[in-house]
This record gives C-alpha cells, structure tokens and sequence, in this order.
C-alpha cells in the first residue's frame, strides 16, 4: 500500500498507524516533524512546486518500496502556513521486519528534505521575514543513503 | 525556436517579481547553462537572480536536472533555490 | 520526559506521539508492534514479571536518554491475552535530530525483545498452545548496540 | 543458612507447576550455578525442569544476572526461559 498527499490541512499520525497496522505487517514505524517555535518565529509558510511535488513523493516512496521490504508506505506533507507546534510531515512505513520499517523512515525522511520540492517562508515576532537556508547536514544525510 | 515554460519558486519567484512566463528559447541554448546565460543577458533583474547559480536548482518537466542537462524537448523548466521541506 | 507503562489495555499512538510533540522538539519518531496471525494463530498471551518490568523498561528509557540527545521518551507494552492485529508495544522518542528520535527507537525496541522479561503464549486455531522461543536474530539485533 | 524467594516464569512456572516457593539455601550455594546444582538433588521436577541451563535466564533482585553470579544477600532469584516480549 502507497499513499502520499500534499495538503494545507492537518493530518492525523494515530490514524495513518493504524491504517498500516492494519495490513498485518506486525510493524509499523513512524516520524512526524513539528513546526518548532526557535528564535520567536511566530510561523512558517510552505511554499511547493505542485506539479512536480506528487511524482517526487511518489517516487521516494517507490524507491523504499524497492529498497526494504516494506508492506506500507505513507508520505503526507502540509503547505501553507503553519504556527509552531503544527505538524508540517508525516512518514510512515509497515514491515514484518523492524529494522527495515525504521530504516525507511530515516531513508524517506531524510530524502524528502533534499528532493522534494517545498520551500519554508519564516516570519519572526519581530516582523522580520526570511526564507529557510538549505542545511548541509540535510545534503550529508542524504548522501548517505547512496 | 521552442516555446518553453519557465517557473520560478520562493526566493527566485521574489527576486524576480514573477512565478512564471512563456519564452522563446534562442537555438544556441543547449543545455540548463547556456538558458542561464542567454536570461542573463535579457534584463538586470535576471543577471541579479542568476547571479550565484551555486545556490540555485533546476527542474526539466518535473525532475530535478543538473545545469549542463541538455533542454531539447523541455516543456517546463522550473529555477528554485535548494529545497528545504520536511 | 520519560513515561514507562506496562498494562492490559490498549495505548493510542497517535496521543502519545502528540504528547511528545508538544514538547517542542520538532522531530518525533514511533515504532508499534501488532500481533501477526501467522499459521492459524488466534491469540498470544503476554506474561510478565511485575517487579522486574518495570525497572526494565525505565533502565532501557534512561540508556537512550543517555545515548542520544532525547527530549522524550516513552515505553508502553501490553499484558495479557491479544488477538491478532491487537497493539502489543509502542516506543516512542522526541528529538531536535529526526536521526537521533528514529535510532533511539531502534534501540529501544531491539532492547525490549531482549531485555525486558515478557513471555508470549501462543494459541492456534487448533487448539495447540506453545511458549514463543526466543529468536537468534532478536539477540544478534540487540548486540548491535553494544 | 539463607531465605530467598525463588520466582518461575512462563515455560519454567508450567514445568515446576509453581510460581514461588521460598526456601532456605544450603551455605554451599554461592552462585547462580551452584543454587541449580542443589535444587536439581531435591526433586525429580527440578532435574527436568533445569536439565538444559543454556535454555535459561535468571535475575537476581530483578536485575539478569549470569549464572556465575554470587547469590549472597539475594532475596528474590527468578528463573526464566529467554524472554520473548516487544
């Protein structure tokens, strides 16, 4: 099973567990990432290429599907703008095996903050505004997947 | 002469005041680079946007391309600093 | 925050992975375990050792919270009789660092199978009922973190 | 002469037909080890029950313990088969 949406609303990650749990995998793995409220930001807006967004998910998920043995793979991603403490991505794998539900995880989530095309527009309590720099780390945590 | 989509994304779509335009590509434009250069020479603002290719990225129809990719045939070709969702 | 239960009720994965992420950490990671109904299995009964789990789980919660730079943790496993697709474990872990939340959990749940003095009873549509044995690979995947 | 409280569980608790029995040690008992060795003398449950040690874990005041393991000052040793939970 592979599903992954890009949407302005809320997502639920008790609810999308269970749905994998469902399958009867035995495991299921998950990561949220939270807007966090550092330096008084006061939000964040989530900027995406539409048209390409859906095949980039499509295809990290794909690649995970290919790489671990894997019976589940959600992928939901939030736009717009968002406040600190909101969820921003969900990924969520099902596997017998627990180690292979993890890995892909870290793997989708890690991909996804290189290859998937949203942006992150940060407004402070100070009015100040600025767009989010792309962290080596991120490119590093990547590249390790290679 | 192609007729080509050119989109622009956050810091990109600001700079350059627009998120997308239709242009018609000259034949010396190969490749990602040489559309780069020939913008560049169209107007300031371009030479200001595309003035650290470094920090930018590009899309040919939908997928991440490097800039030396050849543009024969691209539809749609998206400019965009490096992404940072997740 | 560290939070270990041990109970016959069900947990609800998608509270507790909200409660660590109002701790503004920004990355929370999760792994639940399902009873699988392989080869006609209707029921697993869980047993365990009351004086001893307890301390178990929170040993194991205060290992990841040393190892890796955690800003919650929390344990929770099932006792008692569980059907298939029935939740048996939850780990969940919060972090500033997606990879430090997803590893802390693999830790965690490779330690549990090992360390934590639970007994899986099976029951087969049959009628036949034997003790799960212990896996080899259970004990190589706990050795990893050593 | 030592009083402990000795624990089965699961696999073990069905063989020996008990949960926990408290017992005085023989002063010879000073390992895990040792503590088998005794009790396998005073039954025919015990001997089945322990004949494959490898098979087997114990805690000792609820911590695992290897069976060379001294047991002095132990008021609660329990033995299991490897557990099985998560």
């Amino acid at each position: 099973m592979k599903s992954v949406r890009v949407q302005p609303e809320d997502f639920d990650p008790g609810g999308e567990m269970a749905a994998l749990g469902a399958l009867g995998s035995g495991g299921v793995a998950s990561f949220v990432g939270h807007v966090r409220g550092d330096d008084n930001l006061i939000a964040l807006t989530l900027e995406h290429y539409p048209k390409m967004t859906a095949k980039a998910l499509d295809d990290l998920a794909e690649q995970a599907l290919a790489r671990w043995a894997l019976d589940g793979v959600t992928l939901i991603h939030r736009i717009g703008r968002l406040v600190p403490g909101d969820r921003i991505v969900l990924v969520c794998t099902a596997s017998r095996h627990r180690a292979a539900a993890l890995e892909a995880c870290a793997y989708l989530i890690d991909r996804l903050k290189t290859d998937a095309p949203f942006w992150k527009k940060e407004e402070f309590a100070d009015g100040r505004t600025s767009w989010v720099e792309a962290r080596q780390s991120d490119a590093a945590a990547a590249e390790r997947w290679d | 002469m192609a007729h080509v989509t050119l989109l622009y994304f956050a810091s990109m779509r600001e700079k350059l005041g627009r998120e997308m335009e239709e242009r018609v590509l000259p034949e010396s434009a190969r490749t990602v680079h040489d559309l780069i250069g020939w913008l560049v020479t169209q107007d300031a603002d371009y030479a200001s946007a595309f003035a650290e290719p470094a920090k930018l990225r590009c899309a040919i129809d939908q997928v991440l391309a490097p800039f030396d990719a050849p543009i024969a045939g691209a539809r749609e070709i998206a400019f965009f600093p490096p992404v940072t969702g997740g």
